[in-house]
Formats: structure tokens, sequence, C-alpha cells
């Protein structure tokens, strides 16, 4: 391999955010729904592609049912959250990562609570085992590929666009005669679905989940990713990806004496976040604003 | 029967510290419309000053904490005018200002960790010892302060919002913004002015809390992650709301795991911000019209 | 008769907004509602528009009744509308309005994952050139002018398969060229056929252009009548201008 | 025009991640022609930020008194911060094994943290070695995860031997509900129930947490003769002890090891006489080295970490180059070290002893039995 192992895991956990990103952009930036609720449906999938493979289900059966499964709390999200916008929505939605978190922390006999799952199996796939990183990284650039096509495809579809149009005036939308509850169902499902797939390739890659995985840290840095590339732009949510993952990394070539160097690095790269929102407060493709 | 009511007054206790929070943040949200999570830092900066005006240099007690409330409101001025501000100006919306303060909280936790380091500060102005028992009831005398505070407080800032011009002014900014600055309203001198009294109250409560409690870097998260459920569950939008919103969650944090086990706090706090978001949206004493998507 | 509400109320708080309203549209005729400011009536196309959920009262749309259904059920049975207070989709382009407007296959995700952008672009120019609005299919909702967004309001309510066309003040804040040209425009829809409902404050504007008229104050229909008659009416008149005895009566 | 300015900016991007990446491979292939020679890298990783940095930072200091000590020409020390997470660890044991190159890890302190890094390290054939990690599931993470310091169960069943000898019967437990306290609590559970005692109140908390008030009220109303308390985040463990002092909690407390940090101390006299069960204690020598450097008395999981850099050392004195042979030597090892008798087993185990340290005249006093 031409890059070295490390590289390799960057560019792993890399493609795995980009389909994170990407997803929660859907939502986000595409259809204006402010979900805080997204890393939930990554933890989501990520426990559910655990558990069911320590089963012995085969992979990819149990990467497509954390996928559904999200794509369930997805829609059972919405039908609760019908009525609420705008920052009413988020806070709801941040409820329901917590309350996610919290069941994944308390339901013992499921998620073995705070213990964590170890010795998640590597995924296998008609016979083949990705065993070591060069091959995990050629199978998630496949999945990210593919889902980052699917969704592209979505967004420049007239499907999409009505997505577009609904975050920028529902009201309008629905005298055209559409169906925005239903967009809305069908955005959340899409977004819920890609998180819990990532969160499937997350935990087969780590192969060690806890709850502490699936909290605010981890919302904090989606979260970040989509808002620094830009809404509504899936180029910027990649370039972001990239950006946000590989910036922690560049600082730890920073020689710092190793008493301050854990925090030094922290803020610098919260400063350097601050200073990317100052230079371009949209974004770096972003075009859109939500209200 | 004292199991009761010992946790009825646990949850006061938890209540009134949730509340402080809550209280300035309401403030700055009401006038605002984003979610200032860097709130949280205010109050954990105050509590570092205390430590090092008050057990570090050994200033007498009551400058410190005037000193603290006032550095602590122009510290959230600062934030507003240096950050926020430019911001707003160059169109950036409400979720882009929320990633800013999460940046900022970020930033300031690390700072403070690089100068006093990760360890647990105390302040050490209070001896700790068995609190006063009553009835079979057990609190202690700075405990009964800190309730009798965030009383003040609350009926301080209802009369503050009621009377005076300002808080007029404010609610009006609150209600509707565009409305405001027709009538003449200066939304930006409104905001400055609920910067800093928010982040003054953010530096009450850090004082309170570096006494009652203890001082670690990360403190923040924490205290506002509960500030601001306490706040939505009251009533996010009206700052007497969200204190009685505060002391609503202190207690059925603290009576439901009376029933249930102990790791379902963080879960009961958390169902019931959801819970009350589906339900009653504005919370308890809030008044304005929600957002509903039609 | 292609639409008809009977005995509509609606009130906010304490206000009543609509106190109690009828009125029928004529198929193939240009319907005028006028009235002062407050009358109720784009609170009335709200409600027919089921925007907004009447207290009380029914509504029906081409024989049916429509009252329980939701408002893009309805938009779907062929009632298109305009907005007072045009918003539009600010980060969509002109195209891609008109391709919403007139695509009803849209909402189907599957099969538009893997199908091109489509429209049908002969439509798209007839649309344009009919409401005369002269700008690169390119452009975005946001770089329109007031005028021309009304426009494209328009040509996106025109665009949508409809068979009524709901028109709330569509030349308020217009220049008088423009506005001519929007009565050309009502006049040349009319004349192929469509039933037109339409709300406008501009007398002259209306008076030359509809069939017939409902005068609305207070929330309820006061007067009725060609455009003629109305002219004449002293209710009418009463209406706008307040205070007199004999406004009184006409209630 | 607008996406002619953006399609720039995105060209502007690329093009600096591209050096940026290139750069980082350039730097990878110089450092491994330089350890291809004869400098054996090795590596400390913790959390120095978020909840745990106490501990991280503690043990960074005793890894680091060691190899100070040992001062090995040929031995290059690198540090990560973990931060806690999960993902950071697995990261920086990446970044470790393939940028530095490193051959042994003295960390992760944080169950979670040492079992999401040690698939890689057993991949890459890089010795782990965790001074804090006590979680069972460490034991079967792989032939090259090590610990100096024993399981949960060690400490788990000392405490409740401990206190079941000392004629309590009634136990009341309070943990954190982390990979630590869950745990800890479980085996605690089953020891002291199978010797005749009984748990009358079991009570948990956030990691992180400040308000524990109607936990203690529950276990006072329980009236239990003993309290056992398991926390590992220094902020709860002072909040917790000041509470237990002013609800009134009459029994006596006992805590795991997680207690001993000397800000507990700063509670004054409500702290006196708190029984702590900790791994066996550091040496005096040790003791005096680490003031003598830090200026204080070594926090928990110093002497652990200095115990697991002196192994590794130990190991690269006698010949070893990579962390095959680092690990074939370590399963053969056996000394004295700071935190006492290192001799590891076939799960890379140390069986370790046991000690009761109390708080007395405001200073952890170990107790000699």
């Amino acid at each position: 391999m031409i890059i070295s192992a490390y590289q390799t895991h960057i560019f792993i956990l890399i493609f795995i955010y980009i389909i994170l990103a990407v997803s929660l952009n859907l939502a986000l930036g595409y259809t204006g729904l402010l979900n805080l609720g997204h890393v939930a449906f990554y933890g989501i999938g990520a426990y559910t592609s655990a558990l069911l493979a320590i089963e012995g289900m085969p992979y990819l059966a149990a990467m497509i049912i954390a996928g559904l499964f999200a794509s369930v709390f997805g829609y059972l999200l919405v039908t609760a959250t019908d009525r609420l916008k705008g920052d009413y929505l988020a806070m709801a939605t941040l409820g329901f990562s917590f309350v996610v978190y919290s069941l994944l922390l308390n339901l013992r006999e499921i998620t073995r609570g705070a213990m964590g799952i170890p010795g998640i199996p590597k995924p296998s796939i008609l016979g083949l085992t990705v065993r070591t990183n060069d091959q995990y990284l050629i199978f998630v650039l496949l999945i990210c590929a593919i889902s980052v096509f699917i969704m592209y495809r979505i967004v420049k579809s007239p499907f999409g666009k009505l997505l577009e149009a609904n975050r920028d005036n529902a009201v309008c939308l629905r005298v055209l005669g559409k169906n925005t509850f239903g967009l809305k169902y069908k955005a959340m499902m899409i977004s819920a679905f890609f998180a819990g797939i990532s969160g499937s390739l997350y935990a087969h890659y780590i192969t060690f989940i806890d709850p502490t995985s699936f909290y605010i840290s981890e919302l904090i840095l989606i979260l970040t990713i989509v808002i620094v590339g830009g809404l509504a732009s899936i180029k910027g949510s990649i370039v972001a990806t990239a950006v946000i993952i590989y910036v922690p990394e560049i600082l730890r070539t920073l020689d710092l004496p190793s008493s301050v160097l854990g925090p030094v690095r922290q803020a610098l790269y919260a400063a350097i976040l601050i200073a990317i929102l100052m230079l371009r407060p949209r974004g770096i493709f972003g075009k859109v604003d939500l209200e | 029967m004292s199991l009761l009511a010992q946790s009825i007054i646990n949850g006061l206790i938890t209540g009134s510290i949730y509340a402080l929070v809550a209280a300035g943040y309401s403030l700055i949200y009401s006038t605002n419309n984003f979610m200032h999570f860097a709130h949280g830092i205010s109050v954990v900066a105050a509590g570092y000053m205390v430590y090092w005006l008050f057990t570090l240099a050994g200033t007498p007690f009551y400058v410190t904490c005037i000193i603290t409330v006032i550095l602590s409101a122009l510290f959230g001025l600062a934030m507003y005018r240096l950050i926020y501000l430019p911001l707003q100006r160059k169109g950036a919306s409400n979720v882009i200002l929320l990633i800013a303060s999460i940046g900022i909280l970020t930033f300031f936790q690390n700072v403070i960790q690089i100068a006093f380091g990760s360890g647990v500060k105390l302040i050490g102005y209070i001896e700790v010892a068995k609190g006063i028992t009553f009835a079979g009831i057990t609190m202690t005398l700075l405990q009964i302060v800190i309730l009798v505070i965030s009383f003040i407080i609350f009926i301080m800032l209802y009369q503050f919002m009621q009377r005076t011009k300002l808080g007029r002014n404010m609610r009006a900014v609150s209600n509707n913004k565009e409305l405001a600055s027709i009538v003449g309203i200066n939304h930006i001198r409104v905001s400055d002015f609920s910067f800093l009294i928010g982040s003054g109250l953010a530096g009450v409560a850090g004082i309170l809390v570096a006494l009652e409690q203890n001082l670690s870097p990360l403190m923040g998260t924490n205290l506002m992650i509960k500030g601001f459920t306490g706040a939505v569950i009251g009533g996010i939008n009206y700052v007497p709301g969200s204190i009685v919103g505060s002391f609503l969650l202190g207690l059925a944090e603290n009576l439901g795991i009376l029933v249930l086990p102990s790791g379902y706090k963080d879960a009961i706090a958390f169902s019931m911000l959801f819970l009350f978001l589906l339900f009653k949206p504005n919370g308890i004493l809030g008044k304005k019209e929600g957002r509903f998507d039609k | 008769m292609i639409l008809s509400c009977k005995d509509i109320y609606k009130s906010f708080g304490g206000i009543k907004a609509i106190d109690g309203c009828s009125f029928t549209v004529a198929e193939k005729k240009i319907t005028g509602i006028i009235g002062p400011n407050g009358s109720g009536k784009t609170t009335m196309f709200n409600v027919i528009s089921k925007l907004i959920k009447p207290d009380s009262g029914t509504i029906e749309f081409k024989g049916q009744d429509v009252t329980g259904l939701k408002d893009y059920e309805l938009a779907k049975m062929g009632v298109s509308r305009t907005f007072q207070d045009v918003k539009l989709f600010q980060n969509l382009t002109i195209r891609e309005h008109l391709q919403i407007a007139m695509s009803d296959t849209d909402e189907k995700l599957l099969s538009n994952i893997f199908r091109g952008k489509e429209g049908d672009a002969q439509k798209i120019k007839e649309v344009m050139e009919l409401v005369g609005l002269d700008k690169p299919l390119d452009t975005y909702g946001n770089d329109l002018s007031y005028g021309q967004r009304k426009l494209l309001d328009l040509a996106i309510a025109i665009a949508k398969p409809h068979t009524l066309l709901m028109l709330d003040e569509p030349v308020a804040g217009v220049n008088p060229r423009l506005r001519d040209s929007i009565k050309d425009i009502l006049r040349e829809l009319n004349s192929r056929g469509e039933s037109i409902l339409l709300i406008e404050h501009d007398m002259n504007f209306v008076m030359d252009l509809v069939d017939h008229i409902f005068v609305m104050d207070a929330g309820k229909v006061i007067a009725e009548g060609a455009p003629e008659e109305i002219q004449n009416n002293p209710c009418v008149l009463e209406a706008y201008l307040g205070g007199s005895e004999e406004g009184t009566k006409c209630l | 025009m607008r996406t002619g300015k953006f399609g720039k900016v995105a060209i502007v991007m690329l093009i600096i991640l591209g050096i940026l990446f290139t750069a980082g491979c350039t730097d990878t292939e110089e450092v491994t022609e330089d350890t291809g020679e004869d400098t054996i890298t090795v590596g400390i990783m913790g959390p120095y930020t978020g909840g745990a940095a106490v501990y991280g930072n503690a043990a960074k200091d005793g890894a680091m008194l060691a190899f100070n000590e040992a001062n090995l020409s040929n031995v290059e020390v690198i540090v990560e911060d973990t931060k806690s997470e999960t993902k950071e660890a697995a990261t920086a044991m990446n970044k470790m094994v393939s940028v530095d190159n490193v051959q042994a890890v003295v960390g992760d302190l944080i169950s979670a943290a040492t079992l999401a890094a040690a698939p890689i390290a057993e991949q890459n054939q890089v010795v782990m070695i965790s001074p804090a990690s006590t979680s069972t599931d460490v034991s079967d993470a792989g032939d090259y995860i090590f610990r100096t310091i024993p399981g949960d169960d060690g400490q788990g069943i000392f405490a409740a031997q401990t206190m079941s000898d000392a004629g309590y019967t009634k136990l009341a437990l309070l943990y954190t509900n982390d990979q630590y306290g869950n745990g800890l609590a479980t085996i605690i559970t089953e020891e002291f129930t199978s010797l005749g005692g009984e748990i009358v109140a079991e009570e948990t908390y956030e990691a992180g947490s400040s308000d524990m008030r109607t936990q203690l009220t529950k276990i006072k109303d329980a009236n239990p003769e003993v309290v056992y308390i398991v926390s590992n985040t220094p902020d709860s463990s002072v909040a917790l002890l000041r509470q237990v002092t002013e609800i009134g909690i009459e029994a006596d407390i006992y805590g795991s090891e997680g207690l001993k940090v000397g800000s507990i101390l700063e509670l004054g006299d409500s702290v006196e006489g708190i029984t702590i069960t900790s791994v066996s204690p550091e040496s005096e020598e040790f003791k005096q080295k680490y003031m003598d450097e830090y200026g204080e008395e070594p926090p928990a999981f110093a002497a652990q970490a200095y115990d697991a850099a002196t192994a590794i050392i130990m190991a690269i004195e006698d010949g070893a180059t990579n962390g095959e042979e680092i690990k074939d030597k370590l399963y053969e090892m056996e000394f004295d070290g700071a935190s006492g008798h290192i001799k590891f087993d076939e799960n890379g185990d140390v069986e370790g002893g046991y000690v009761l340290v109390e708080v007395q005249d405001g200073a952890f006093v170990t107790l000699e039995e």
C-alpha cells in the first residue's frame, strides 16, 4: 500500500463520516429539518448491526437491517415531532439523542450498558472476510461511494428539488399539491437509514462500541462538519469531513510539551473552527440559510 | 416519609442550581433566539475567577464576588460583540451561531485546563459539615442561601421584565424583532444588555456553584445541558418560566429515582425535555406562540 | 358552480375573522372578492385552500364536499392559488419552480432516483411567455424583484394543473404597466375557459375585469352582483368609507 | 459566477488537503527509515482532556519518570491524547503504530479506550500495557495486551472480603454508571452475598455528575452498615463525599482506588476515616522519586504506569527490538516494581495485591495488615 496504516485509518474514518455528514445534510440542509437526533440513528445502527452480527447474522444483512432499524426510529421521530419546527425541533431532537443515549446505557440486558460490546466481528461478505485495514478501506470506500451516489441522485432529482422547496417555503409547496409531511418522513427516513449504515461500518471497524461513542461530542462533530461544509452542499460536507477529521491530526505534528498537549490541541481546533465560521459564515460551500 | 421529604428538598437544591444557570441562559435566548451554549463556560469561568481571586490570591470574599460578577458580564458582552454580532452581520443563521458557541465553549474549557490544570478545585470558603436537620430534613446553610437567592432572582427578573423600560424592550424584541425595530427599539442595544445581565447572572451562578460543588474545567457542559433542559421545560422565552422549569426538573429527577433505578436519572430529565417539547413547546409559563409548522 | 362555501365561521382568540360567510364561484367566469382591509378576504382564501381550518361551515369543490381535506389534497384536486405576500422558494431557479408546479410524479422517491431532470421545456416556455416573465430560467428566486416574483407566483399557479385559479391581490404593489399586462393575462386565461377567483383592492382593475363580485366586510358577505350593481350599492360605499347610518342597515 | 467562485475554493481546499496528505506520507517514510536502524519508539497514550484527564496525566508522568530514569539512547518516547474517547484511542493507536512505528505502548487507561485500541495493537504486533484498565474483557483482548493493574475481580473480591471480615453484613453500593463502576459492582455483589452479607441498596450516577443527594438519601434510608463507593471521575468523587457528609450518612465509607486523588483531601475533616481498597501501594522509593520530580504524592495509576514503562524498558534492555520480542520477554519476566510484584500470566494480567488505604489527618495512609 502507498499510504501508511495510519492514513488508511484516517481515510476509513473520513469515509464513514462522509456518509454520516451527507445524510445529515440531506435532512438538515436540503429538507430544512433542524435535526440534532442524527447521532442517535448512528448509535442505533451501530448497536443493531453489532448485536446481530454477534448473533451470527451475515454482515450485509446486519448492515441493511441496521439501516432500516435506524430508519424506523427516523419515522417515529418525525411522527412525534411533526408539528415542531426551527429551534423547537432542534431542542426536541436533541432530547431524543439524549434519551437514546440513556437507553443504550441503561438497557443492560440488551446493550450491556456501560460495559460496551467488545469483539464485534469484522465484516464478511460472501465468504470473504474483510480483515486488514486496507481491505476495510476499499470496502468502506465502496459503501461510501454507493451511499453518496444515491443521496446525490436524490437531491438532484425532482424529488430532491421538492425537499429544497419544502425547506424554503412549505406552505407554498403544499398549495402546489405536494404532501410536505410525506416529504419530511421520507427525507428523515433516508437520512436515518444512511446514518444507521455508517454506524454499522463504524462498529465493525473499531470492533468495540459503548454508549459514549454516540453522545454529545459525536453529535457536535457531525453537526460541525455539516455547518462548516455548508448547508445543502454534498460537496461541502465531503470537503468539510476531510478538513474537520484531518485538522486534529495535523495538530498532532505540533511539537508541544506533553503537559499541555491535549488541551492546546483542542483549543486550537476550536479556534480554527470559529475562524472558519467567521470567514465563511455559511460554510465553505453553503448557499442557503435556515431561518 | 422523611425519604420523600428529603428527596423533595434534594430536588429543590438541584433545581436551584439549574435555575441559576437557566435564568441567564433564557434571558439571552429570549432576546437573541439562538442557543448560546457557551453560557456554560461563563459559569465555569466565574467559578475559576473566584478560585483564583479568593483561594489563590486571598482577595476578600465579597470583593471577589463583585469583581467576578462584573467580569462575567463583560465576558458575555465580549462574546456577543466579538463573535456573535459579526457573524450575524455576515448573515449567519442560528445553527451557525450554535456551532460557534460550542466552539467558544470548547476553546475556553481547554484554556481553563491549561491555566488551572485538569484537577478538581475547591474554594474552601465554607467548611464541609453535616447540614442542619429539621423535621427529618437535612440541608446546609449554603443550600438555603442558594434557594433564597434563586427566589430573589426570580422575583427581580420578573419585576425587571414587567416594570422597567429595558425589560419591556427585551420582551418586545423577544416577541417580534422586526416590529420592535419599527417602533424604534435598537435590538443590538437590547442584545448587549441581555448578554450583560445574562452573563452577570452566570457570574452569580458560578460563585454559588463553586461554593456548593467544586470546580473542574468540564463542568460547564453538564450544567449547560441541565440548565437548558430546565429552561425549555419552563418556557425558554420567558425568564421566570425557565426558573420554575428548572425547579421542576430538579424535583422530577430526584423524585423519579425514588421509583426507578438511579441510572435513569438523566433519562428522566431528557424524556421530560422531549415530552414537553412535543406537548407544550412553550413550556409551563412560556407565553409566546410556539413556532409551529402548521 | 365550481366552488361553493357555506356558513364559514372562523375566529382567532376572541376575534371573529369570518362570521358566517357564504359564496359561490361560477365555472369559466372571473369572480372577484372586494372589501376593506381586515374584512376577512385573505382569511377566507386561506380557509378555502385549507391553510386554516374553519370553526364551522362546509366547502364544496366541483360538487364534492372538500371540508375535511388537507391543503395539498385539495390542491391536487385542481385548486391553484397565489399569495399576496409572495415568498416562493428562494434557493430554487425559475425552471425548478415551474417543474415542481407541473410535475405530478416528483413525490415518488424510488422512480426519481435514477431518472434525470424532467420538465416539459415547451410548456415552461409557453407559461413564461404567457405571464411575460422575461428572465433566464436559471435565475434564483432570491434574485427576483417583487414584481417578477409576483409574475412567477402567477406562472406557477397557472402551470400547476388546475380547474380553479385563486389569486390573492395579483396587482397589489405592482406598477401600472405590469398591472395592465396582468389584466390581459387574466382575460386571456378566462377566454381559454378558466375559472378564476380573485381578491383585489384596486377597484378599477376589478370592475373592468370580473363577471361577478362579492363584497366582504367584517367577515361577512354584505353584497354581491355584477360590477355595475356593486358600484351603485350604498352598502359598499359604506363599508369602504364607514360611518353613515344607512350603512348599518346593510348588515 | 457563483459556481466559479465555489469551484475555486474547492480546488484550493483540495490542493491544501493534498499537500497535507503527501506531507504526512513523507513524514512516515522518514520515521520508518530512522527506526529501521536501531531506535525503538515507545508510545504513551491516555486521556489528557475529558473527564479522566487527572488520571491520564498521572499515568503519563509515572511512565515518563521511568523512561527518563532509564535514559536509553535507543528509545524514543511519544505521547498521544485520547480524550477519554474510544474513536480517539483507535486513531492514536493507528497513528503510533504506522507513523511513529512504535513497538510498545503504555496505555490506555479507560477500559473502553483500551478495548478499542487493542485490536489494532494485536494486529500490528505492538505490545500494549494498560496501567489502569480493570475491565474483565481486557483479559481476552489478545496476546499483546497486558496490564499492570489487576482486573476488577481482584479488587471486587478483596473489597467484599475486607468488608465482610470487618463484620459488616449490610452493604450499600454507590457506583458510577460506566464500565468501571458496573464491572466492580457486579463482582462485589456476587462475592459479598456469597459471604453471607446483604446488599441493602444499589445506586448509580453518571460519571461527571455532581448531584447524588437523592441516591445518598435512599442509601441513608436503607440503613447500611457500610457504603462502598466506586468513582473514577475526581469531580464526582469530591461532590459525592461532600454530600455524604452533608446528608449525614452515619455508615462507614469504603471506596475504590479511584477515590485516591489529592483533591478529596481538601474536604478536610469530613473525609477522615474513609477506607479505600487500593491496589498494592507504590513503594516508598517510587513515592519519593515521584515527589522529587513532580512535587506531589503519586495519584492513582502513576505507579502502575511506571511499572508498565519499566517492563518495556527491561524487555528492550534485554535485547528485544520489536513488539513480538517484547511480548515474549514480558511473558517471561518477573520483577518487583513500584506497584508490587509484577508477573504477567497467560492473559497478560498481573496477580497484584491489594491494601487498605485510610484517610488519616489529611493524608492517605496505607494500613499494615
